[in-house]
């Protein structure tokens, strides 16, 4: 195990935090949590197929930055893309129904767990494909400049956030656009979800320089790096550049230092992290913290969030109902959507 | 009205839908300032500013992506492939993104967006400039894939390719850019995916597209003194192949030969001949014969490189051979 | 002798041209400490030491050129795609490097490499995961490609791909991987360019490759039992073809049916089916069958996924169909 | 035109260049500018096709770099690979040859202009697509690395440099390369040729970041600027970072500040660049520069400098004769060259 880097300290005090809005995030973290409990259960009882990545461990970074967005503002993702898909409000009948594969998916079955899209959502897209996401969302980002400044329409201020791991970040594409944005200040927000692991690839093992916020630098880019485990300062970080982002001011790279408390997908046997690196880790879990917070900070009671954890358990476990109670796609329609009708 | 060369009829064709809807931009290198290496976007930048023409760094499979990133949210990118060759680095963005989000997304997305630019064995370019791609997209679902021939066509087509809500690759041709050809003055679209009878004719079906359908009309001007009368079809589209038009011909002639500038193996021609095999087979009087570039890395010795692709000459001997067989 | 896993025989394969040669080594997405996504590096990286076996970043266009530049200098890699289809990134380098640097620099370089990992329609993947590149990859000039189907083969063409001077790719199928069979204990080869008859028959010439040879087989049980003598070779050769055997078929039965996975347009039937007009269309008694996957981005869904490719029973009809025209 | 970045000074006086050294240096600068001109004439007389890029200009620093190398090094090259084969070895007849299509080139008249490859000499090739030849590099410096690392053969010490432009810095695989090799410590020279432009992008308008070399500290890499109109600055560089990567020590990024004197290609008609701007750089030739440090450092006459343009001249001149003289390849060995026959 390599030695951990210092994380940053949040002063929480910095946070501001409203009891509506420290509602709204406390319930979308334990949203990310129980759908991928209940993920992991289904896919164990052969409910759902192919790779499956859940993200438990992480949700501070997508409730984090995605709580800060706007409802018109883009999200892409990667195929670890459950929980951000979530965030930006896709409803969990429609995510679980996709990875059942039901015609009621937000995909309307064709994509599964690595293929998330709701146009409805602005969001982009789960890819499969590592760092393919990352020039899509540069190109929302693009087309809100462009309506912008080209076209001159002032409400065209949306913001693109972009999510992808440590591992990514070694992919030529990832470099290309952190280019492009920087030099056309385009409105996009790059988060590196920094879990210490590529699949079996340590991040040192597969980075010459392991501080990713740094590589922001050599491109005139802002570049901070967060404790990913703390939602308030996440939160911090993307407020400060979304609102960059929005006056016209460019693009930030954001690195959070996280952990995926399960192995790399359903699939994986998980057998190269240590025992230590894991429990240093799962210490820090980012929904206890941050529950510690609401309550020390008097946000909410103990009760009000076992309502809360109450009524998400209702949700998912209705999800499920929803999904297998799902029509399967019709196969007459196996040619649907290769192209659009003019 | 004087003659248009063909790379202002492109030119026309992006200009006039850039002013029709202002969410057609293009982008990619050197389009802007320089003009594009072929002039196809000359004059554009001065005319609609540099982010409506962008020039891009050279990060193809960024920039591509970008593309449909922009696609996805509402705009209508033309993005122009210096040399086509050049976007073998941006496969992935263009067969996994253009070709198939859409319906991996089930409907979620629609990816309007153009990719066009020169394709095709040159003047001594070497083997990566001389690039024929359409081979190795054609397998990629959700494409669909043009070459244009005239400037008559290439502008009718690049602007129905640009209107079209789908991704579509524009092939054009780095030998044709200057036919000239007299264009209409309204208003005109030519269809994706129509092929173009070029000369009707009843004793054989030529088969052809893009530049090698020059070299065809020029063996069919001996064939025609020699009392020959083939009939000539330009695909046009080569993804979906128009095989009404094909069907007809065949249905007519009973003979079928492919000219294509693809190498062989896995060409267009290729999928041509499959194609005819499983619909017209019984209408068939020979088997049809496939004339296609070499398996061969273009060389750029001159002499070499005219050995590996298919000459007029040759054509016309097919045709000879082919009729003779059948009478 | 117990039966060996084809993840196992691929293994050995590595292995022992490891043990025989220095020059050869493995290189991709955790290949090393992890030993491979297919456990076919398992135990690998501990004997032979992290150069030998390379845990790369996720950088496939630069790790498969950087291969490249290895081979050009006397080493032998072997790339693993930890999917096939991750190597749509390594496009330009597979196709204007491996495949064409040798005839560029007029002889002066040799490629010796592999590129090999799973590819084909495994259980819900979803489209980018599905992906059949033999189809993407079949036009570009100075590659050879090969199919694997079973352990025995799998090894034997494996060691013949390490040791052949040429850039091989070489098409595992995600699904076969748990396929055992009874292994020589001694060293074999397996010729990169023969196709496999695996049955000889006397009624139709099936020509399949990859996970559809299984298929194949399936369908065979059931129509042996109605009476029909199918000849089912499995290609092993994608590219080129092994014209020596199919010929040799075809002028026995007259009669050809093509399975395959890739989707159908510009898929590897197409090239069978125009080589076979080519060449022995006086042979052919009726159309040659082209049974392909479906033109479509392989959807998650695993009842519309099952629909886009070739199913025993389809095949099963397929040679009933045909068989009954001809009587 | 951008205002022009500051070149670093280099001291001569840290030359320490002997009369040998220094002669050879200064015949191969003028071999690659003879060798252009000629070749110049030669396309507009119509003796040579396709695509043709020219060096002029930027001599100091295929013959800084080049010179310092051992014979068993390699290099990599672009489209614009005529003054590095030059360089390396390859001899001007055969250079010449291939530019004219000829059996008797480098290429075997297969390549041409774009495709200059000799593994006598150790070129791994003139590479037609940007950044293509960034991998190709690494591998042979990898290569090298397993001999000396994997397989124990420490003479396996020889160093790879790798040329590429400005714009191609831009190209993803450039920073896939630099991350690999500093990750491995492989033994590469980066050798940026930053001439400000690409075809007809200006290096401001395409990076957000101008610094190129700059870029390497975000990989641990050693990154170095220098002014790549002055031969004894490159060659200082290029000998610090060959001693480094020859030692094991890792990789060097070398920026050179450059320009060309001709247009992109042969092609290129130029327009977008200001008179101003070209003035400037042609009045930093380094060629003349290095004539009279030459002659101010004594380490040459005067006549003994024009006895090597005069050779050189005729070694050019020689090489269009054998060019014109050789044999077309032979239409029966069409086939050739395509496979390796094991
Ligand atoms: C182009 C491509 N190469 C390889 C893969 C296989 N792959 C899937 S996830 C992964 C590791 C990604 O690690 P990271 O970026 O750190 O994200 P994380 O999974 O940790 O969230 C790899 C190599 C892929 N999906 N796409
Ligand atoms: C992949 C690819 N994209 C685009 C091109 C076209 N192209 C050739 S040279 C060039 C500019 C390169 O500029 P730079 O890297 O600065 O090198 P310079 O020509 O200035 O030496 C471009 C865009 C190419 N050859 N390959
Ligand atoms: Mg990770
Ligand atoms: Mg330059």
């Amino acid at each position: 195990m390599a030695q951990e880097r210092t994380l940053p300290v949040f002063d929480a005090a910095n946070a501001l935090l409203t009891r509506e809005d420290g509602l709204t995030v406390y319930e979308d973290m334990v949203l990310g949590r129980y759908f991928e409990d209940k993920c992991a259960e289904m896919y164990y009882r052969g409910r759902m197929f192919g790779f499956v990545h859940l993200y438990n461990g992480q949700e501070a970074v997508s409730s984090g930055v995605i709580k800060c967005l706007r409802s018109d503002d883009y999200v892409c993702s990667t195929y670890r893309d459950h929980v951000h898909a979530l965030s930006v409000g896709v409803p969990a009948n429609n995510v679980m129904a996709e990875l059942f594969g039901k015609q009621t998916g937000c995909s309307k079955g064709r994509g599964g767990s690595m293929h998330l899209f709701s146009s409805e959502h602005n969001l982009l897209g789960g890819f499969a494909f590592i760092g393919e996401g990352i020039p899509v969302a540069l190109g929302a980002a693009f087309q809100s400049h462009y309506r912008r400044v080209a076209l001159g329409d002032s409400n065209a201020d949306q913001v693109t956030a972009c999510f992808f791991g440590d591992g990514t970040t070694n992919n030529g594409q990832f470099f290309e656009c952190l280019n492009m944005a920087a030099l056309w200040k385009l409105p996009i927000i790059f988060v590196v979800e920094n879990n210490k692991w590529a699949i079996g690839m340590a991040h040192e093992r597969a980075s010459s320089q392991t501080e990713i916020y740094q590589k922001a630098s050599v491109f005139g880019m802002a570049g901070v790096e967060v404790d990913g485990m703390d939602v308030l300062a996440v939160r911090d970080a993307a407020k400060t550049a979304v609102s960059r982002a929005r006056a016209g001011e460019g693009p930030t790279l954001i690195e959070c230092l996280t952990y995926r408390f399960r192995g790399h997908s359903l699939a994986d046997p998980d057998e190269l992290r240590t025992k230590e690196e894991k429990e240093e880790w799962l210490s820090r879990d980012p929904l206890k913290r941050f529950e510690t917070y609401l309550l020390g900070q008097k946000l909410a009671a103990a009760d009000e969030l076992k309502a809360v954890r109450d009524k998400i358990q209702a949700i998912v476990d209705e999800a499920v109902t929803f999904a297998e109670q799902s029509p399967e796609p019709d196969p007459s329609e196996l040619r649907s959507y290769i192209f659009a009708e003019s | 009205m004087a003659d248009t060369l063909l790379f202002n009829a492109l030119r026309e064709a992006v200009d006039e839908e850039m002013g029709r809807d202002d969410a057609v931009f293009v982008l990619g290198e050197d389009v802007g300032v320089y003009g594009g290496s072929y002039k196809v976007t000359k004059g554009l930048y001065e005319k609609y500013g540099e982010f409506r023409v962008l020039d891009t760094p050279i990060a193809e499979n960024s920039f591509t992506g970008m593309a449909v990133g922009a696609a996805m949210t509402g705009l209508r990118p033309i993005i122009e492939g210096m040399n086509m060759g050049f976007l073998l680095l941006a496969f992935n963005q263009i067969a996994n993104n253009a070709g198939m989000l859409r319906y991996t997304s089930g409907g979620n997305y629609k990816i309007p967006m153009v990719i066009r630019g020169p394709g095709g064995v040159g003047r001594q370019l070497g083997a990566e400039h001389s690039q024929r791609l359409e081979a190795y997209f054609q397998a990629v679902p959700g494409l669909k894939i043009v070459a244009c021939s005239t400037p008559y066509n290439a502008k009718g087509l690049l602007k129905s390719a640009i209107r079209d809500d789908n991704p579509v690759l524009f092939f054009e041709h780095v030998l044709l850019y200057n036919l000239k050809e007299n264009l209409p003055e309204h208003d005109y679209l030519v269809p994706l995916d129509k092929a173009e009878v070029v000369r009707p004719g009843k004793d054989v079906t030529i088969l052809t597209y893009s530049r090698m359908r020059h070299h065809v009309t020029q063996a069919t001007k001996k064939l025609e003194q020699k009392g020959f009368d083939p009939e000539i079809i330009d695909l046009i589209s080569l993804k979906p192949l128009d095989f009404e038009t094909i069907g007809a011909s065949i249905k007519k002639t009973h003979r079928v030969i492919v000219v294509e500038e693809c190498m062989r193996t896995g060409g267009i021609g290729a999928e041509i001949v499959a194609s005819i095999n499983d619909r017209f087979f019984d209408e068939l009087d020979a088997p049809i014969l496939r004339m296609s570039s070499q398996d061969i890395p273009t060389p750029y010795n001159g002499k070499l490189e005219s050995l590996t692709i298919v000459q007029p000459r040759q054509i016309e001997e097919a045709v000879e051979k082919m009729m003779a067989l059948q009478i």
